[in-house]
């Protein structure tokens, strides 16, 4: 570790642990200080490489910066920045302690330069993810959270095992283009672990499951590192696979289509950071210079919208406490504010002039329309239709309109409009400028959004859809349903295998414990018994019996003494006689 | 050599010191007997120091004529294989005498002068050197055996002791009928001279002769099919009979088999040793079986004896190097420790009067010591690395599989089997919870009972860690031995 | 002029019914008399041979056999005598007593 | 480059210091406590330094040697030090001390009986691990594994109710008859083969035998795979569980680190050291010594998700970690082995401050299932603190020590180029997670379910040794080097 | 011609003796067996003249019929035997004695030598036998005077052991 170069991540990280320690406002004051120090940092970084450690026996590389990595260093910071302002009100140290983590480890990862540090900050990520929505501490919360680990833990693993084979077959630890191994182990592992880090279906059910169960501003921090730290890593490792494409597709169309069944207000925010990833990921598939800006641009804006939509969402739920949206309604009379702000986040996600969206998924919508893939074309800008339909209309209406069930909220308090401000500010300022945006982007950027035919198409994109809502208002009322989703799978299916796994083996177990019982009771046991009494009974009385035996020859003898002396005389002669016959015959 | 008939003396000093204890008063008895047998003890001492290792041949040897017409000699001499068991023979009767002090209550003169004929007949059998009186002391050793089972054993003496007599009479009769013919076929008895000089037997001669002394030896081991005398002269006799019983008389038989079927009769060792294989792995596993179904301690400890000679006889046929000194070094081991358990078993009985082994538990919160030294002994027993019988049986294992696999097979097996039923009776007796019946005895070792079980555990610990001082004096003689009948097979060629 | 085959046949003959009377008579005395006559077929067949070997220790030896089967009748008739007197009837079925 | 021996009594000091220590145990008994303990622990720290005083040999390459009685022509009672042996005894030593401390705390506050027949048996356990681990031959080691068992009988029956009789009874048959019935023929046949029974790092079986007799080696492989009992491999595994009824500074030293690994150290040393590595490959008994690792790691990692006794998971845990050892012995490659080795010291780290967490739960909440966790962080924070790092070591992520092992496992699997184990390595990593994440997150961020819990203190004796531990698994996991060197001196 | 007289006496007295010894043994009454004896005695002293021993034939006639026999019958009288009234004469298992006794008979006469057995003329060949009466009274003096003492003790024993024997126990 250089002393010169700090590493923004780290300061994030071991700031986090000062926390606690600090009282009251002090601590406030640390909490913004930290993220702003560590932008600061980011923004004085230029190109190279830093931080270079020897660890058994493998080069690591902490602190590869390049045109990429920084982007998204900035966005990331200047997130936590965000959320920590949103976040002051809340006194739970570990919170925000989890949450400076979490911000450090995606900038570790952003600036690794080689799988295992990779590895490391992602793991990391991770296990911040899972303690940000553990810490809500409602048992659903903390259920979700551990199947949100164990995928992770799969993911990783995934990563790691990708790795080794990678490091096994070409010797070396760093991260760079994998395009020269497309189709070996390796390439599929790795792919595998980011498509699951970024959310694809069916991998990515974690994201609606997991999100919504984080409390109000820890939700803000989920939304931004652990999908765009995956999005950057396809951008550096894997830009221009094919299959990428598709992916993005069907989930841009994936997201809107579930977004648009969901009632949990922050669940279908979920669901459509999901549709919009996909926007991303297919700008990594198809790999044209536009497209991969497209990418990062979009990812860039979409970190600071969808934050700005949660913002407002927390807020309602920490000033209402309520999740489902057919039970709100009529807010718009006590929180204007709110309101306000969150409609530019709407009009910014659903690509309106003047707003991020438009300058960043139009680059997107048109390197597909460059590579003439019009299928891509269609599907995309239908996606962002239904975008602007369920965030831009559907969830602000119900959420601040519809039928007015007497809700009094007051505005949230001050620290979190003044986050939602700074990020609608951003939105807006990006929207308008988009240069500022655009001179960070990896690649040389020579596209016009605001050409007049682009502003014309999406304005009457937008009008269209928003006549469509008015007109089905009635049909679109949100109903308390549980949408079906991929992630049934682990959380029944693997729930129910496991007891039937367990209940066979605790019986095989139980069996091959008592096998030393079975054979030492019944069978040696018995054994032994058995030939105890074979040695007994036949073995002895064979013995005994023989003495039995010239016991009654014996008695049988004592028969012949009659005491009659003829007897003896008859017995002696016929001895006589035999000797006598015997000398004679043998002559 | 000496001039000084040191093995004579040795040998009927017990004598001299029997006709003493007979004519004097009984208080004096059991000293002039502890007298006799240590000095007895003492004198073998000189024995062990001043042996020549190197050489297999006899030492410190004695030859009178005796009965010229016969050509027979009276021919004392010791070489590496029978002298462990001469200074054995002197160990175990010292103890016998102290383990017996205060046992013994009636008839204590007739008793010691019983004892002290017995070791006079053990010390006369390994001494001597020619078959006359191998034949003598083989069937004195009977009469005062039979008198201590008989005489002061527990219940069933009578019957006991009886079946001992007719087992044992049954086998030697047909040893003296093989001693006729053997001194008809070659003209004299001393063994070093039938085993090198005169000229080897038919093959059909050696053979019966061989069944003829097996039959003896056989009933004497005792062999898988005719050991039923065993266990009920163990359980009969007292506590001194068993350890002289199991200490020395087994190993006479598998002592004739060493100086007389292998080195006399070799072609009949070639053909008859497979059959004797089997009958030994029969008696190791089928000893240890119904062992483990016993419910009385010393009918248990004799039954094991049964599966521990079952090993010997195992060492001694598998012919090859490892396996016969392996079978020398088990005969004094097992002597040893089966001395020692029924040394322990006999001072419980002495003040519990049962031998069922449900009347005793948890005797080690009431006895700690007794109970230690019967840990000591069963781990012995059981063939623990570092105490003696582990050697022994590493020795015969390792040449049974160079025989036959399937041999050491099975005496592996024997030895799982074997540490099963010791240990299960040691948890049995020792552990768990203290039966009622024990609580008021003052059931702890005395001094006395202490002094008898040190010279063996100090043995066994020698011995185990330091084989040596017992192998050292085997390898001359034992390498002879072998080189008169060749081994059978030799797998590996080692050693 | 008497073939010694002759006596030793006669000897034979005679000496057979004497074991007869001495193994299945009842009566002691008269096993007494059968042993006497199992005696004089000997003596008989002493003097064939005497004659026949022209040597007189054949009737040497027959007078000797002589004396001692008076000897005998002596001793055995007394001891009838003896145990007639405490039992009736010397049969010899019923002295048994000796039986172990 | 085989290490030159060089004679020195030391490998028998450490023996006998505790040994020695045991026997004054035993001598001051019950009335002066405070004496007794300080002897304990007196005979840990002496242990340590004799085993800390042979490290500059063995890294220099000088193996300390000492032969004190020969039974046969081949056969010593001796002992000889090298790296592997050496890293077994310090790991086993160090832990000693933690857990004498721990044990001082739990017996006070439990109020066990026989205290001082408790600590005896420990001394007398170590002084037969420190013989297994010096020891220069089979012969000398099995001598100190069967004194092992001997030894730790009493420990396992400690509470000398029915059911610590049934499951002491278990443990001895297992191991004794095991050893009895497996170990001994085995050694009896290596000694027929190859006429010593002495440890040389390429293998003591000559060529000839080799080529001459495959099967029969074949078996005495199988024989010491299994006959070693205490490696708890499948099918020999089930006296662990049942050995879990003993109090729990017992089954921390002795079912983490002594008894279980003395197991593993003696399968490996045979592995490596008596059939040697040119040789189980000609044999392909290594396919076998991996299919049983791969089925205990799976199949005991599974049944630990089933127990709901935290004791009882922990043990299912050590059986299928054990197997990791048994099965980077089994890779035959370098890394493997190396990995394989490492995972010993991780490990036996990281298990023993679990066990000395569930031993402290025990004692402070008295809980003892996984379910009643829930909300204890709040009451014990250190301890589930350290119970919650030295998870992440057992699971294998990166900053702490299990992570090491893992790498060169996974790398070793590699190297013999068979993706199936890499599979194995990794789904047993998740099912480890899955055991063990459920205790660390109840605790932290489930609400304790009877709240107004009466106080729940944490004894500052027990908490200490098992924090010390767990930071020991991080420091193993950042600066794994003084492991890997020695545990290098091995690898061929 | 005398030979044939000779021949014609002898196989009379052999079957005389024959068939008095059958009847002195089946008699039922035991006087009458007694006097078939005597007539057995008289025909066996007639085949020892036959046979050239004239002293012997006496010593028969006096000594075995005249002493021994009439002994038998003081002591027949002394007893008073009833006669044989009770049970058959012969104990159960006669046939066994009667086939011992053929069978013996038998065997001997099967063993007899044919080669002893002279022919008529053989005997005539020897002669006379030198002077029975003179050559066995000097061998009796001579060669047998031990046994010829011995004999004598045998009957004075005889003598002393039937009167011990046979005396009436007197309390005394």
């Amino acid at each position: 570790m250089t002393l010169e170069w700090v590493h923004p991540g780290l300061v994030l990280i071991l700031g986090a642990w000062a926390l606690p320690f600090l009282k009251g406002s002090t601590k406030r004051i640390a909490m913004v200080l930290l993220p702003a120090s560590a932008l600061l940092l980011c923004l004085r970084l230029e190109a190279g490489t830093y931080g270079a450690v020897h660890f058994m026996g493998q080069e690591l590389v902490f602190g590869r910066v390049d045109r990429l990595s920084l982007v998204f260093s900035y966005v990331f910071a200047l997130l936590t920045l965000v959320g920590m302002i949103y976040a002051l009100h809340v006194d739970d140290d570990a919170q925000h302690m989890v949450a400076l983590t979490y911000g450090g480890a995606a900038l570790g990862a952003t600036f690794a330069g080689d799988f295992l540090s990779l590895f490391v900050f992602s793991e990391l990520m991770a296990v911040a993810a899972v303690l940000l929505v553990w810490l809500r501490r409602t048992p659903a919360a903390v259920s979700a959270g551990f199947r949100y680990l164990l995928l992770h833990m799969f993911g990783g693993l995934c990563l790691l095992g990708g790795v080794v084979l990678y490091w096994s077959q070409t010797g070396s630890l760093a991260f760079g283009d994998m395009s020269a191994y497309a189709g070996s182990a390796a390439f599929n592992l790795i792919l595998m672990a980011f498509l699951l880090n970024a959310a694809v279906p069916p991998l990515g059910a974690w994201l609606p499951d997991a999100y919504p169960e984080a409390t109000a501003t820890g939700a803000v921090f989920l939304t931004a590192f652990t999908t765009k730290s995956a999005v950057y890593a396809l951008i550096r490792g894997f830009a221009g696979t094919e299959m990428l494409i598709w992916w993005g597709a069907a989930m841009a169309v994936y997201g809107v289509v579930y977004a648009v069944l969901e009632n949990d207000a922050r669940r279908l925010l979920a669901y459509h950071i999901i549709s919009q990833v996909g926007y991303m990921v297919c700008g990594v598939g198809i790999g044209t210079e536009l497209a991969l800006n497209g990418a990062t641009a979009h990812a860039f804006s979409h970190i600071l919208y969808k934050a700005l939509l949660f913002m407002g969402a927390g807020a309602v739920l920490q000033m209402t406490g309520l999740r489902k949206l057919s039970d709100m309604g009529g807010l718009y009379k006590t929180m204007p504010l709110t309101l306000a702000l969150y409609m530019v986040g709407a009009f910014a996600i659903s690509a309106a002039p003047l707003f991020s969206g438009f300058v960043s998924k139009s680059m997107v919508v048109s390197s597909a329309a460059e590579t003439d893939r019009a299928g891509i074309f269609l599907v995309l800008t239908l996606a962002s239709s239904g975008t602007f339909l369920h965030t831009g209309l559907k969830l602000p209406y119900y959420m601040f309109f519809g039928k007015d069930r007497g809700l009094r909220a007051q505005e949230p308090p001050v620290n979190m409009l003044v986050a939602m401000g700074l990020a609608a500010a951003a939105c807006i300022l990006i929207g308008v400028f988009p240069a500022l945006l655009y001179s960070q982007l990896p690649y040389l950027v020579d596209y016009a959004p605001y050409t007049t035919r682009h502003v014309f198409d999406t304005l009457g994109l937008l009008g269209f859809t928003a006549l469509g809502f008015f007109m089905l208002l009635s049909h679109l009322d949100p109903e308390p349903s549980v949408s079906l989703d991929t992630d049934w799978f682990y959380r029944r299916g693997l729930s129910a295998a496991l007891p039937v796994v367990n209940r066979g083996l605790a019986r095989l177990e139980g069996f091959v414990g008592q096998i030393y019982d079975v054979v030492m009771q019944r069978y040696v046991l018995r054994v032994a018994a058995r030939l105890r009494h074979l040695d007994a009974r036949v073995i002895d009385a064979a013995a005994v019996g023989i003495g039995g035996l010239t016991q009654t020859v014996s008695w049988g003898l004592r028969a012949m003494v009659t005491g009659n002396a003829q007897y003896y005389g008859l017995i002696m002669a016929a001895g006589v006689l035999a000797a006598l016959a015997l000398a004679v015959f043998l002559q | 050599m000496t001039t000084y008939p040191i093995l004579t003396f040795t040998t009927f000093l017990p004598l001299v010191g029997a006709a003493a204890i007979l004519l004097l008063n009984q208080r004096l008895a059991r000293w002039i007997a502890l007298a006799t047998t240590v000095g007895t003890l003492a004198h073998s001492v000189p024995l062990y120091l001043n042996f020549d290792k190197t050489s297999s041949a006899l030492q410190f040897v004695e030859a009178v004529p005796w009965i010229p017409s016969w050509n027979v000699t009276y021919g004392m001499g010791v070489d590496g294989i029978s002298l462990p068991f001469i200074f054995l023979s002197a160990l175990l009767s010292v103890l016998c005498v102290a383990v017996s002090w205060t046992a013994i209550q009636m008839r204590v003169r007739e008793f010691y002068a019983a004892l002290l004929v017995s070791e006079t007949a053990m010390i006369g059998l390994f001494a001597c050197t020619n078959f006359f009186l191998f034949y003598l002391f083989w069937e004195l050793m009977i009469v005062p055996m039979f008198l201590l089972i008989g005489v002061w054993g527990s219940a069933h003496r009578t019957y006991a002791a009886v079946k001992f007599l007719m087992f044992t009479l049954a086998g030697s009769v047909l040893m003296l009928v093989g001693l006729i013919a053997l001194l008809y076929a070659s003209g004299t008895l001393d063994f070093q001279a039938l085993a090198h000089t005169t000229p080897r037997l038919s093959l059909l001669v050696q053979a019966w002769l061989f069944v003829a002394f097996l039959a003896a030896f056989a009933v004497k081991v005792p062999m898988f099919p005719v050991h039923t005398w065993l266990p009920d002269a163990h359980t009969e006799a007292p506590t001194a009979g068993s350890v002289i019983l199991a200490g020395i008389l087994l190993k006479m038989g598998a002592y004739g088999f060493l100086r007389i079927s292998l080195p006399i009769l070799p072609d009949a060792v070639q053909l008859f040793f497979k059959p004797m294989l089997v009958l030994s792995a029969a008696a190791i596993v089928y000893g240890a079986y119904v062992t483990l179904a016993q419910t009385d301690i010393k009918r248990l400890i004799a039954y094991s004896s049964i599966s521990h000679m079952g090993f010997v006889t195992l060492g001694i046929f598998t012919l090859n190097r490892s396996g016969v000194e392996g079978a020398i070094l088990q005969m004094v081991n097992h002597g040893i420790i089966t001395g020692a358990l029924f040394l322990c078993v006999g001072m419980i009985y002495e003040r519990t009067h049962t031998r069922e082994i449900a009347d005793y538990g948890g005797l080690f919160k009431v006895a700690p010591i007794y109970s230690t030294f019967l840990a000591l002994f069963c781990l012995a027993a059981s063939g623990f690395p570092g105490l003696n019988s582990f050697v022994g049986e590493f020795l015969i294992i390792s040449g049974s599989f160079r025989a036959w696999p399937w041999l050491g097979a099975m005496g592996v097996w024997g030895v799982a089997l074997g540490t099963t039923y010791i240990l299960w009776l040691f948890y049995r007796v020792v552990l768990g919870d203290v039966r009622p019946g024990l609580r008021g005895l003052r059931l702890d070792l005395d001094v006395r009972e202490v002094a008898t079980l040190v010279p063996l555990v100090l043995l066994a610990l020698v011995i185990g860690f330091y084989p040596e001082s017992v192998l050292g004096f085997l390898r001359a003689s034992v390498t002879q031995l072998l080189g008169v009948v060749s081994g059978p097979g030799e797998i590996a060629g080692r050693l | 002029m008497v073939p010694v085959g002759a006596c030793l046949g006669l000897s034979a003959v005679l000496f057979g019914i004497g074991l007869i009377g001495f193994l299945s008579r009842r009566n002691i005395i008269l096993m007494l008399v059968s042993v006497e006559i199992m005696l004089n077929a000997v003596n008989v067949s002493l003097a064939g041979f005497s004659r026949q070997l022209q040597d007189q220790r054949g009737q040497v030896l027959a007078l000797f056999v002589i004396a001692v089967a008076a000897a005998e009748a002596a001793v055995g008739l007394g001891l009838v005598l003896a145990l007639s007197r405490n039992r009736p009837g010397v049969n010899v079925e019923d002295l048994t007593q000796l039986k172990w | 480059m085989e290490p030159v021996a060089v004679f020195s009594i030391t490998p028998l000091l450490a023996i006998l210091v505790s040994a020695v220590g045991a026997l004054l145990i035993a001598g001051t008994g019950e009335r002066r406590a405070n004496l007794r303990e300080f002897w304990s622990v007196a005979a840990g720290v002496l242990q340590v330094a004799c085993v800390a005083s042979m490290i500059p040999d063995v890294q220099a390459g000088r193996a300390p040697q000492f032969v004190l009685f020969r039974i046969l022509p081949g056969i010593e009672f001796a002992f000889r030090v090298d790296g592997f042996g050496l890293l077994f005894a310090l790991g086993a030593s160090v832990l000693w001390i933690a857990t004498s401390f721990y044990s001082i705390g739990y017996m006070r506050s439990l109020g066990e009986h026989a205290q001082t027949r408790y600590f005896t048996c420990f001394a007398l356990a170590l002084s037969a691990t420190m013989g297994v681990a010096f020891s220069a031959n089979l012969f000398t080691l099995f001598l100190f594994y069967e004194g092992l068992t001997l030894a730790t009988y009493p420990l396992v029956a400690h509470k000398e109710t029915g059911e610590a009789k049934a499951g002491a009874r278990k443990y001895i048959i297992y191991l004794l008859g095991a050893a009895k019935l497996l170990l001994v023929p085995a050694i009896i046949l290596i000694y027929n083969v190859a006429g010593t029974l002495d440890f040389r790092s390429g293998g003591i079986l000559p060529a000839s035998a080799l080529a001459a007799q495959p099967t029969l080696l074949y078996v005495v492989f199988a024989l010491f795979l299994f006959g070693f009992a205490k490696n708890a491999v499948m099918p020999m595994h089930s006296w662990l569980p049942a050995a879990m009824v003993a109090p729990t500074p017992v089954s921390a030293l002795l079912h983490a680190v002594a008894v279980v690994k003395t197991g593993v150290f003696s399968t490996v040393r045979v592995f490596l050291f008596v059939f040697g590595v040119e040789a189980i490959r000609h044999l392909g008994a290594d396919k076998l010594a991996l299919v049983v690792a791969s089925v205990t790691i799976l199949g005991a990692s599974l049944l630990a998700l089933g127990q709901d006794n935290l004791k009882a998971r922990l043990a299912f845990s050590t059986i299928s970690q054990l197997s990791y050892i048994v099965l980077g012995a089994a890779l035959l490659t370098p890394s493997g082995i190396l990995g394989g080795i490492a995972h010993i010291t991780n490990h036996a780290v990281s298990k023993i401050t679990l066990f000395l967490c569930a031993g402290s739960i025990y004692a402070s909440a008295h809980k003892t299932d996984v379910s009643q966790t829930s909300g204890l962080a709040r009451q014990m924070p250190w301890t589930m603190a350290a119970f919650a790092i030295a998870s992440l070591s057992l699971v294998g992520i990166p900053p702490a020590s299990g992570f090491v092992s893992k790498w060169y496992l996974a790398i070793g699997t590699l190297q013999r180029g068979n993706p199936w184990l890499l599979g194995v390595l990794l789904t047993s990593s998740l099912l480890n997670a899955a055991y063990l994440g459920p205790v660390v997150y109840k605790a932290y961020f489930e609400e304790a379910a009877e709240s107004g819990h009466s106080e729940v203190r944490e004894i500052p004796w027990m908490v200490i040794p098992l924090f010390v531990t767990a930071l020991a698994s991080l420091v193993l996991g950042i600066y794994p080097n003084p492991v890997l060197t020695l545990a290098g001196k091995v690898v061929p | 011609m005398p030979i044939l007289a000779g021949q014609i006496a002898f196989y009379y007295l052999a079957a005389a003796s024959v068939a008095s010894a059958i009847l002195a043994v089946t008699r039922r009454n035991p006087a009458h067996s007694m006097l078939w004896v005597l007539a057995l005695f008289m025909h066996v002293a007639g085949i020892f003249l036959l046979v050239g021993a004239e002293f012997l034939a006496g010593v028969q006639v006096i000594v075995y019929a005249g002493a021994i026999l009439v002994f038998y019958l003081f002591v027949l009288m002394l007893l008073d035997l009833p006669r044989e009234a009770a049970g058959p004469p012969f104990g159960a298992h006669w046939p066994l004695c009667a086939a011992a006794g053929l069978i013996f008979a038998a065997l001997l006469w099967y063993a007899r030598e044919p080669g002893l057995v002279l022919t008529a003329d053989g005997s005539a060949a020897g002669g006379p036998p030198r002077g029975s009466l003179l050559a066995v009274g000097t061998a009796l003096f001579t060669l047998f005077a031990l046994p010829f003492e011995i004999a004598s003790l045998i009957l004075l024993a005889a003598i002393v052991g039937t009167v011990v024997v046979a005396k009436r126990k007197t309390e005394s």
